[in-house]
């Protein structure tokens, strides 16, 4: 099956050429990303993860390069906020798909299910919830943690931030 | 007998500013610009500069640029590593306010909140010349030190 | 863990270590072999993505420079291309030639500090002090005057062109700084690349196969010493790559010492894409104008930069303020750090991790962001 | 009276040979520095920054770390040094024959040779940091990887000596110096003869621990190897003896292969007194020895990267062993067909 075929019943939207995006839902992204693999997308380029807080869902979204086709296919999905679990792609691209999920699970708290190993990859003691996510109040936490009210360097800071 | 310790502290002081051996703490935004100080363009080997692999053949601690929360353990360790008397040296805005990362939830904003800090030397990275002028206030001041106390 | 690694011995390389950047592989050794590594990244991590949520974009393109400290100008351009086309702009051709000039320029200086590590990592004290030393001709002679800084260009390639035009001498800059540039590379070719103990010392270590390559995400030079011709720039050109010629180095070794000869002759193919841009350059605007305060449109854009070590992505998406909702970078030195490095260490020894290291041409500011 | 002055003899000389030794390697320390700075396009430090390096380490906290063998780990600085100087007894300081000699003195010197290395080695494993741990191991290695070369090329020439001259102990440096090799040789033994000088000049590089064979510090492997838990005094130590080893060597070569002195030759020309023929010998022979040693160590240095510890073992083995023992077939030969 040619990857045109693949994609052609999810409404893909051609952007200019070489930049093609598509919209699957979550049960069937992990098919069609391995019938993607097989036809000759074999870069996973990167996987991102977008925090829409209004709508309550995360949007995982998986750019896909082909070094035979040459396009960037971009399959995005979207999962739920409150039970942000998705299958992982390591089984189809292995290592490289396995460190972008690992990045992806310490940041945004997405489990990613089959992943074989999801410990924290940057942070260290971290403390707060994970950082990308928006309801992450991230100068607030700062404030808290690195400027103290009582020193006359750091009241800028405070005074500035409270208004 | 605090006159005799200061004596000896500035004789040591004049010692260690002839031959001063820097432990580089590799933070990627000054080392780029500490680079060519060691190379050709600047060598500093001249004034008697070099660097060390190892923290505990050094007298002075550069450190260069930001640290992270995860990486500013590992400085304290090697500082208390670092045999006396030592001189740590900071290169770069983001030790001193935290630079371009002000609000960043992972960097620290103060390097004196850690460690005692000798020497600022600001700048985005500092160019080689400034890091020059670092070392010959040092010099300056280390010869201001033992005039004081030869006078007494 | 099993229970037989116990028997073997750790021993860290990094951070606190000359032969590595900012970031720490744990070895486990069995005498000299290494058994099992794992990469533990980190001390730089400074969350960009969520630092550019929370300016707006013309103050984004300033901190894009920082991804990287070796090749900011790699980075910065990556980020206005982002822009542009989630904008759909088309910049003036001016600006594109001198985006394409400075970039090859960083691509040189990159590699030159490429080859700076390799010195180091064999110790070999001579082939640092010339490659820092040639490198200075750049920073000195195109960065400063062209970007008004020796490193962080702040924002020199922003959305919509440049910030500034080029000074008049600059293609007399530009020549000089080629010639000198040129000289030296020919220097490392006798003093590094033809060193029968450097020979030694890289060739057959650290053997990176084609399928391995693909499947653990390497891209850049790292791929292309293992056989695969790929080049962001030729298969997904960007600004005016597609009018330049120049050809793709590529070997089909894998070893270390094949990557570091595909980044000497990549050199030399810059050598000629900078020959060829300023001989086309046209006269005209170096901007769109207005461009200081950028309201983004609704939408999302994927822009790839083929930088000095790699694939550079960024992934910008966008509700329509004047601030992104969402950058994701994409750093070549996150998938060759951890995946590849991982799997090239196992069976080597502890002598040839400082070469393996450096053979990967990484960044570990632009792993951590 | 004549026993009194020969005993300050023997108790005085000892200092003035080890002060020599030490002083004259902190300066060739600080013209191998500018040498190489000057090679590599740099302006490089003053030619005595070596000493302002001992001084400050001297100056500094010696920190012995909480694991370590606490008298092992001192004491080694101190025997490294110690042997180096005692092994500078044994050779021939220019014009001046050898403190101690005897009929075997060669063979001794092969061994205190070691101990240094020994010394430092067992230093490096009672610090207990992995480091040096791999450091000690890697020295270790080298040692005996150089021990069969050195060995060969040294009884190959007391062969030779002991062929033509069976009168003589063939074992003793004297013998050496008093008849030099070149002119004992014909044709093959000339090449033979060559090729163990340059063997020679390799195996001291790697007994200084000098690149291309520094694997045992290796600054980026091992980020210092043996002298990583070393600071303040021992490390200064430690840098006096590495000094003085340079001046070891360089003279354990001038006396095997380049005996010669300038005095006879100007002898022909001008009536030269005892003092001014003992002087030029003498900066003749330092002459000598800044020459091998810049071959040895600041050519090396900046010329070669470092070799990796199988390539060392195999180098050492294979290719320097080998060529011993073409050197010892040649010179066998020659001593048969009298070419």
């Amino acid at each position: 099956m040619s990857w045109e075929e693949i994609i052609s019943e999810y409404k893909p939207v051609k952007q200019r050429p070489r930049r093609i995006w598509v919209n699957v839902p979550k049960e069937e992204v992990y098919d069609v990303i391995r019938k993607l693999r097989e036809a000759g997308f074999e870069h996973l380029s990167a996987i991102s993860v977008t925090d829409w807080l209004n709508e309550g869902v995360f949007e995982v979204t998986y750019h896909l390069w082909s070094y035979s086709i040459k396009t960037l296919l971009t399959v995005k999905t979207k999962i739920p906020r409150d039970d942000p679990v998705i299958k992982s792609v390591v089984p189809i691209y292995g290592m490289s798909a396995w460190i972008h999920e690992r990045e992806l699970h310490e940041m945004f708290g997405v489990v990613f299910e089959g992943n074989p190993d999801l410990s924290p990859l940057f942070l260290e003691d971290w403390d707060g919830p994970p950082p990308f996510r928006k309801d992450f109040n991230w100068r607030d936490y700062v404030r808290e943690k690195f400027y103290s009210k009582e020193r006359e360097r750091d009241k800028a800071y405070w005074e500035v931030w409270l208004k | 007998m605090v006159e005799t310790e200061k004596k000896v502290m500035a004789r040591k002081l004049g010692r260690l500013v002839r031959a001063v051996w820097i432990f580089n703490w590799f933070n990627s935004c000054g080392c780029t610009e500490l680079l060519p100080v060691v190379s050709s363009r600047y060598d500093m080997e001249r004034f008697g500069l070099i660097i060390v692999d190892n923290p505990k053949h050094a007298d002075c601690l550069i450190i260069t640029g930001y640290q992270t929360i995860k990486s500013i353990k590992r400085v304290v360790r090697i500082y208390n590593q670092m045999p006396d008397p030592k001189v740590v040296m900071a290169l770069g805005s983001c030790p001193i306010t935290g630079g371009m990362y002000w609000d960043s939830y992972n960097t620290i904003k103060r390097l004196s909140d850690y460690i005692p800090v000798h020497m600022y030397v600001p700048g985005c990275p500092p160019r080689p010349e400034a890091v020059f002028q670092a070392v010959g206030l040092l010099v300056e001041h280390v010869r201001k030190l033992k005039e004081e106390v030869s006078r007494k | 863990m099993t229970e037989n690694e116990l028997w073997f011995y750790g021993l860290p390389f990094g951070p606190a270590h000359s032969g590595s950047g900012n970031f720490r592989v744990q070895l486990w050794v069995d005498g000299e072999k290494i058994v099992k590594a794992r990469s533990d990244p980190g001390y730089l991590h400074r969350g960009f993505e969520k630092l550019m949520e929370y300016r707006m974009v013309w103050q984004d393109a300033v901190l894009a420079d920082r991804i990287c400290v070796l090749e900011p100008l790699n980075w910065n351009l990556a980020f206005a291309e982002a822009v542009d086309e989630l904008m759909g702009w088309e910049i003036p051709e001016r600006a594109k030639y001198i985006r394409v000039i400075l970039s090859e320029f960083t691509r040189i200086q990159s590699h030159l500090i490429w080859f700076a590590g390799a010195s180091i990592a064999t110790g070999f004290q001579t082939g640092f002090m010339l490659s820092i030393g040639y490198r200075d001709y750049i920073l000195e002679n195109i960065f400063e005057p062209v970007t008004g800084a020796r490193v962080y260009p702040t924002g020199y390639i922003r959305p919509g062109g440049v910030r500034w035009d080029v000074p008049k001498d600059f293609r007399e800059k530009c020549e000089f700084t080629l010639k000198k540039v040129e000289e030296g590379v020919n220097d490392l070719e006798r003093l590094l690349f033809s060193n029968s103990v450097f020979k030694r010392r890289t060739q057959g270590v650290g053997v990176l196969s084609k399928e391995d390559a693909v499947r653990l995400g390497a891209t850049g030079p790292i791929i292309r010493a293992s056989g695969l011709e790929t080049d962001v720039r030729r298969d997904d050109p960007y600004e005016i790559y597609d009018e330049l010629e120049f050809e793709i180095p590529v070997r089909d070794e894998g070893d270390a010492y094949s990557r570091f000869w595909i980044g000497k002759e990549e050199i030399y193919q810059s050598i000629k894409i900078i020959r060829q841009a300023l001989d086309r350059m046209p006269e005209g605007p170096h901007t769109l104008r207005p461009v200081a305060f950028i309201k983004l449109k609704k939408g999302e854009a994927y822009s790839r930069v083929e930088a000095a070590r790699g694939e550079a992505g960024i992934y910008i998406v966008s509700t329509g303020d004047y601030k992104p909702y969402r950058v994701k970078i994409r750093g070549p030195s996150l998938l060759h750090l951890i995946p590849v490095l991982e799997h090239l260490l196992i069976g080597s020894e502890v002598a040839d991790v400082p070469v393996i290291y450096w053979s990967l041409n990484t960044c570990p500011a632009d792993m951590d962001r | 009276m004549m026993y009194v002055l020969l005993a300050l003899y023997i108790i005085a000389a000892p200092f003035i040979v080890g002060a020599l030794g030490i002083l004259y390697g902190m300066v060739l320390k600080g013209i191998d520095r500018k040498l190489t700075a000057r090679m590599q396009g740099r302006v490089g430090p003053p030619l005595r920054q070596p000493f302002y390096d001992v001084l400050k380490l001297l100056e500094k906290e010696c920190i012995i770390p909480e694991n370590a063998v606490k008298w092992l780990f001192n004491a080694a600085p101190l025997i490294a040094l110690a042997a180096s100087i005692t092994t500078l007894l044994y050779l021939p300081i220019g014009p001046f024959p050898p403190l101690f000699s005897g009929n075997g003195d060669l063979i001794v010197i092969l061994y205190l040779l070691e101990v240094p290395c020994l010394a430092i080695l067992a230093g490096g494993f009672a610090a207990g940091s992995p480091y040096s741990t791999v450091g000690s191991q890697r020295e270790m290695v080298l040692m005996i990887s150089c021990e069969f070369p050195l060995a060969a090329a040294i009884i190959a020439l007391a062969w030779k000596y002991s062929s033509i001259y069976p009168g003589l102990k063939a074992f003793s440096l004297t013998t050496f110096v008093n008849n030099p090799i070149w002119n004992n040789v014909g044709v093959l033994g000339f090449i033979g003869v060559g090729i163990l000088l340059i063997v020679m000049l390799a195996l001291s590089t790697s007994g200084l621990g000098r690149l291309p064979f520094d694997i045992a510090e290796a600054g980026t492997e091992i980020s210092g190897g043996m002298l990583v838990e070393y600071t303040g005094r021992n490390l200064g130590i430690l840098y006096i003896n590495d000094a003085v080893r340079v001046v070891v060597f360089a003279t354990l070569i001038n006396a095997m292969f380049f005996p010669y002195k300038l005095s006879p030759l100007i002898a022909n020309y001008v009536a030269l007194p005892l003092a001014a023929s003992l002087t030029i010998d003498f900066l003749f022979y330092l002459f000598k020895v800044f020459l091998i040693a810049f071959v040895t160590v600041t050519l090396m240095r900046v010329a070669f990267p470092r070799y990796r510890v199988d390539d060392v073992v195999k180098f050492y083995w294979g290719i320097a062993g080998l060529a011993t023992l073409a050197a010892l077939i040649l010179i066998v030969m020659d001593t048969f067909f009298g070419w």
